[in-house]
């Protein structure tokens, strides 16, 4: 019996990230048309609605073309390499209210080492693809996953200080409760919490290789970095590996900082907590489409100035004001050190990291004749 | 249980006699990962689960991608090497390992307390691990620490680069 | 350092130097350009511009067309401002013939030709971010303010890109009713979206981080190399045809050229931004004081042009710099000699020299700042 | 053979193919890979002797496998810090060109 209860639990979950997939990278043209003054996908189906159907039809009958030095066995596990772990990861993500697949006492470490395979994928693909831009792309990847992974890490380590455990279940369960009745007890509303919560979408955006730090891939130098001879359906997992990390990091945030399933005031606490979950993750993904509409991208030193010279020191403020925030009782004692403590060390690591290189101040004349 | 375990341990050592063999240098780095993933399942087999996923995390996810950086970065285009794929003193070296197998077989072989069976995992919950960590391995963990940070350091200072003459600086000071 | 000594030192480093081909099929380097580059990790060691790719002949054929027959060749130079090509053309024409130009036909010129600096300057804004990774956002706001200045291009002229319209002593033909009206209009409405962008870009901290201290250029070697235009002044040097020559009418406007400072990419977009106001200052004013009266010299030939024996060059200030024309004319019906001088090629000539150092990222952003037209490159 | 033989043996074939890459491969690479494996089949033994006798040590084992993996980490960073600059040295990564102790 509960062979079966598992496997429907699968089934939706799967059914609902392959969906949200569909819908995301309709909705993500959609939205970046609508910012760029564009309509967007428009002609098939009612409002371009049909469109991902006609996509994922296209790459599937598109010609699956291989470079003729191409190693063909580790171009063709590259993909399925990427997209594996990133299914993995659903498994563990505490959608609440009974949906939860594994409450896995070392979740968020699994979290990690899993989604840490990816960086291998990536690699194989630039290398096996035979292409300088490729391989380019394939190191750049790999230099800024491993990167942004010492600040998600650590960022991450924060909540799992105060919780008291790595399991992203219990940790959903400490976040659950009211403050004075109305406000929600999600880390996110703690000093700690809103910079963590930060730090963690910065570095999630980063690890998902999305704009602004979509170097490896980054169309206006290195053509399409490691996906460059990639076609067809291959092109198609490893598009769906990007989204499918983009959720399961999204989904991370959720259960890490935004409480989980929890609703945001008591009365709303009839809708079951993994409605309230998914709307979390589709709002996340939504701001990630967002960002990319708006942001340029960044340049490779300014990428990695920015991860261990801003994020990694914040991150380990971060920790020392999340310490302090528990063992001030986390009252407005709480508020005043740890946030303190947070805004100094902001203040001081922007005017290191940006004072750097830029002189802002520019004098423009005038000439009349 | 022990299918289980056979099976893993079949993984292991041909994915371990692949990284040894095979003359690609990325492909041996890509079966030593899958080693080191199948030692991460046998540990997860044998109820060790956070040193299952930590040797995961660590050795997938850092150790085999640093390797595969390192060799992107000195061979580039002779991942497909010509020559000998061994040195000199094969024969010597196959004859030592070959000695050291044999000796610690027959130890294990002969060895009368290794006939029991494996004993039921003991309980170690992640609070327990913890509190162990920061009581009776306070100092190993700390020394770990210096030691991770002094690695840090250290490779961050030998894998620098010095400034090549004639590079930005000098092209800096001709204007 | 020497060249000798460069390529030593490059064949010295050159087993951890990767080469790589940009171009001449490359997302980002504006049409068929090409650039070897040397890479030491990714810093630029060298890099060798190669075009040519778009060659079609465009001078060789000048000189067995007739004077007429070359004007609208001129529209496919730089396909995106084909009237000051028209009219850099045309000037150079009617020194060589001594052809007087009416009025009208004046202000028309000036009109058209700071339409057309607008619209490549916004077109310009977009494609330099598009080079920074802003999937096309810039650069649609851009297009959408650009098509309303290529509406007004269609409807005086008939076509939006290649436009044909000056003609030795004047213009091809006179505005339509209602024309200047709906200009005005237009030029009202730019100034707000050109605060729009500036808030927009200005400050963006990446977009500063990116372009400050990139691809500078000091005055006195932008001067050396022959740079002209927004690239030169953006290096603080004050030359601009349009105040050196006052050619056309251009001397009876009240506008200021500006002058940036340091010589880097953000400079060279601060500029663009800057131009752009100060040319909409000169379109109200021409725009109010349009004179009547007849669009081209009566006297003036046209068909079958044999200008007197001799040599003329009119150069004037084109959106990306000093566009100019040569022309020798043996009194025959077709041009001696024919030469351009394209400020797209020209400003090229530093493009080595603002890479080299700087990071790959960097080098199709400086390649964004110089602003090139691939048909003006190549001829 | 009981399971607690057979793991120790894998664990020393483990060991002795590591120990055979690192004696006999040309490449500095494959060596430091070797040394990989074999600190690899440290752990194993560790993990399988905490199995084994877990009852009267219930984390000794676990912890030295802990720190084994830690350590080898910081071995691995240095090791290939040092192939980079020997690579920067001697352009190459074969371990018989590397035989001067001045460059």
């Amino acid at each position: 019996m509960w062979l079966v209860i598992i496997q429907l639990k699968i089934g939706i979950i799967l059914t609902f990230f392959s969906l949200l997939f569909a819908v995301a990278s309709l909705a993500e043209r959609k939205i970046l048309a609508r910012i760029q003054n564009r309509r967007g996908p428009n002609r098939v189906g009612p409002c371009g609605l049909f469109q991902p159907i006609a996509d994922g039809i296209k790459m599937l009958i598109k010609e699956d073309v291989v470079p003729r030095k191409a190693d063909r066995a580790l171009h063709f596990l590259a993909p399925i390499v990427m997209v594996a772990p990133m299914v993995l990861l659903f498994g563990i993500l505490p959608y609440g209210g009974g949906l939860t697949l594994v409450d896995l006492e070392v979740g968020l470490l699994f979290f990690f080492a899993v989604s840490s395979v990816s960086e291998l994928a990536v690699f194989m693909a630039g290398w096996s693809s035979a292409n300088k831009y490729s391989v380019f792309g394939a190191m750049r990847a790999i230099a800024q996953m491993v990167s942004y992974e010492v600040p998600l890490v650590l960022v991450a380590i924060t909540p799992v200080m105060v919780a008291g455990s790595l399991s992203l279940v219990h940790m959903v369960e400490d976040q659950a409760g009211y403050a004075i009745g109305v406000i929600p007890n999600w880390f996110v509303l703690t000093p700690w919490g809103i910079v963590g919560f930060l730090l963690l979408f910065v570095t999630s955006l980063a690890e998902a290789n999305r704009t602004p730090f979509d170097l490896p891939e980054g169309e206006s130098e290195l053509v399409a970095g490691h996906l460059t001879e990639y076609s067809g359906f291959k092109y198609a997992l490893f598009f769906m590996g990007e989204y499918f990390g983009i959720f399961a990091g999204s989904g991370l945030a959720v259960a890490l900082f935004l409480g989980g399933g929890g609703a945001p005031l008591p009365l709303l606490q009839w809708i079951p907590p993994y409605l309230w979950f998914f709307v979390k993750l589709v709002v996340l993904v939504g701001i990630v489409i967002w960002v990319r509409a708006s942001l340029p991208r960044m340049r490779i030193d300014q990428l990695m100035d920015l991860c261990w010279k801003g994020l990694v020191p914040l991150a380990f403020v971060n920790l020392i004001a999340a310490a302090i925030w528990h063992y001030s009782g986390g009252g407005w004692q709480g508020w005043i050190l740890a946030g303190g403590l947070l805004v100094g060390a902001y203040l001081m690591l922007n005017r290191v990291v940006l004072r750097s290189r830029c002189s802002w101040e520019r004098k423009y004349y005038l000439a009349k004749s | 249980m022990n299918v289980v375990l056979f099976i893993i341990a079949a993984l292991i050592l041909v994915g371990a006699l692949a990284t040894v063999c095979v003359r690609n240098l990325v492909y041996c780095a890509l079966s030593l990962a899958a080693t080191f993933a199948a030692l991460g399942m046998l540990y997860l087999a044998l109820g060790a689960e956070f040193i299952g996923w930590v040797q995961i995390l660590v050795y997938v996810g850092a150790v085999a991608v640093l390797i595969v950086f390192v060799i992107l970065l000195t061979a580039p285009d002779r991942m497909r090497s010509v020559g000998p794929l061994f040195s000199r003193s094969r024969i010597l070296g196959v004859g030592v390992s070959l000695g050291v197998f044999g000796t610690i077989a027959y130890a294990v072989h002969k060895s009368g307390s290794l006939k029991g069976s494996l004993s039921m995992p003991a309980e170690t919950d992640m609070q327990s691990i913890g509190e162990e960590l920061l009581s009776s391995y306070l100092v190993p963990l700390e020394a770990t620490g210096v030691l991770l940070t002094v690695a840090l350091i250290g490779a961050v200072l030998f894998a620098r680069e010095e400034p090549v003459e004639g590079s930005e600086e000098s092209q800096e000071s001709k204007d | 350092m020497t060249s000798t000594e460069e390529v030593e030192s490059i064949s010295e480093k050159s087993e951890r130097l990767l080469n790589i081909s940009m171009g001449p099929q490359h997302p980002s380097t504006h049409g068929v350009f090409r650039m070897k580059a040397v890479l030491d990790g990714e810093t630029v060691v060298k890099l060798t511009p190669v075009f040519g790719y778009l060659h079609r002949n465009h001078e060789k054929l000048a000189e067995r067309t007739s004077y007429l027959g070359n004007m609208p060749y001129t529209d496919r130079l730089d396909y995106f401002c084909s009237l000051t090509n028209n009219w850099a053309y045309a000037l150079s024409v009617e020194r060589l013939a001594g052809i007087e130009v009416p009025e009208r036909a004046e202000y028309l010129r000036v009109i058209t030709a700071e339409l057309t600096r607008l619209q490549n300057h916004l077109a310009f804004l977009g494609f330099l971010l598009n080079d920074m990774g802003v999937w096309a956002t810039v650069l649609i706001y851009g297009f959408r303010e650009r098509e309303k200045i290529l509406d007004l291009f269609e409807s005086l002229t008939g076509a939006r890109m290649m436009c044909n319209y000056m003609r030795f002593g004047g213009c091809r033909c006179d505005v339509p009713d209602g024309w200047v009206e709906e200009a005005k209009r237009i030029t009202d409405e730019l100034p707000g979206v050109l605060d729009e962008l500036e808030q927009l870009l200005t400050d963006n901290e990446i977009v500063v981080a990116r372009t400050q201290g990139v691809g500078t250029v000091p005055g006195r070697k932008a001067i050396n190399a022959g740079l002209t235009g927004p690239v030169l002044r953006a290096s603080g040097v004050n030359y601009d045809v349009r105040k050196v020559d006052s050619y056309g009418v251009y001397d009876r406007f009240d506008f200021s050229v500006p002058l940036g400072s340091v010589g880097d990419c953000y400079d060279r977009f601060m500029l663009r931004l800057l131009e752009m106001r100060q040319s909409l200052n000169i379109l109200k004013a021409a725009l109010n004081e349009l004179p009547s009266g007849p669009i081209i010299n009566p006297k003036a030939k046209n068909r079958n042009l044999r200008p007197p024996a001799g040599e003329a060059y009119g150069r004037i200030e084109s959106p990306k710099g000093e566009l100019g024309f040569y022309l020798v004319s043996d009194k025959s019906g077709t041009p001696y000699r024919y030469r351009v001088r394209p400020p797209s090629l020209v400003n090229l000539t530093l493009l080595e020299d603002m890479c080299v150092g700087q990071k790959v990222a960097d080098v199709v952003v400086i390649l964004g700042s110089i602003d090139i037209i691939l048909g003006e490159v190549d001829r | 053979m009981s399971t607690l033989q057979v793991l120790l043996t894998v664990s020393a074939l483990l060991f002795c193919l590591g120990l055979t890459a690192a004696l006999t491969r040309r490449s500095v690479i494959m060596i430091l890979i070797g040394i990989e494996l074999m600190l690899n089949a440290a752990n194993l033994n560790f993990i399988v002797f905490w199995r084994a006798h877990g009852d009267s040590d219930p984390s000794g084992g676990f912890m030295f496998a802990l720190f084994g993996i830690a350590v080898a980490a910081a071995e691995a960073a240095v090791g290939l810090a040092l192939i980079l600059l020997v690579y920067r040295h001697y352009r190459s990564t074969r371990s018989e060109d590397l035989n001067k102790l001045k460059g």
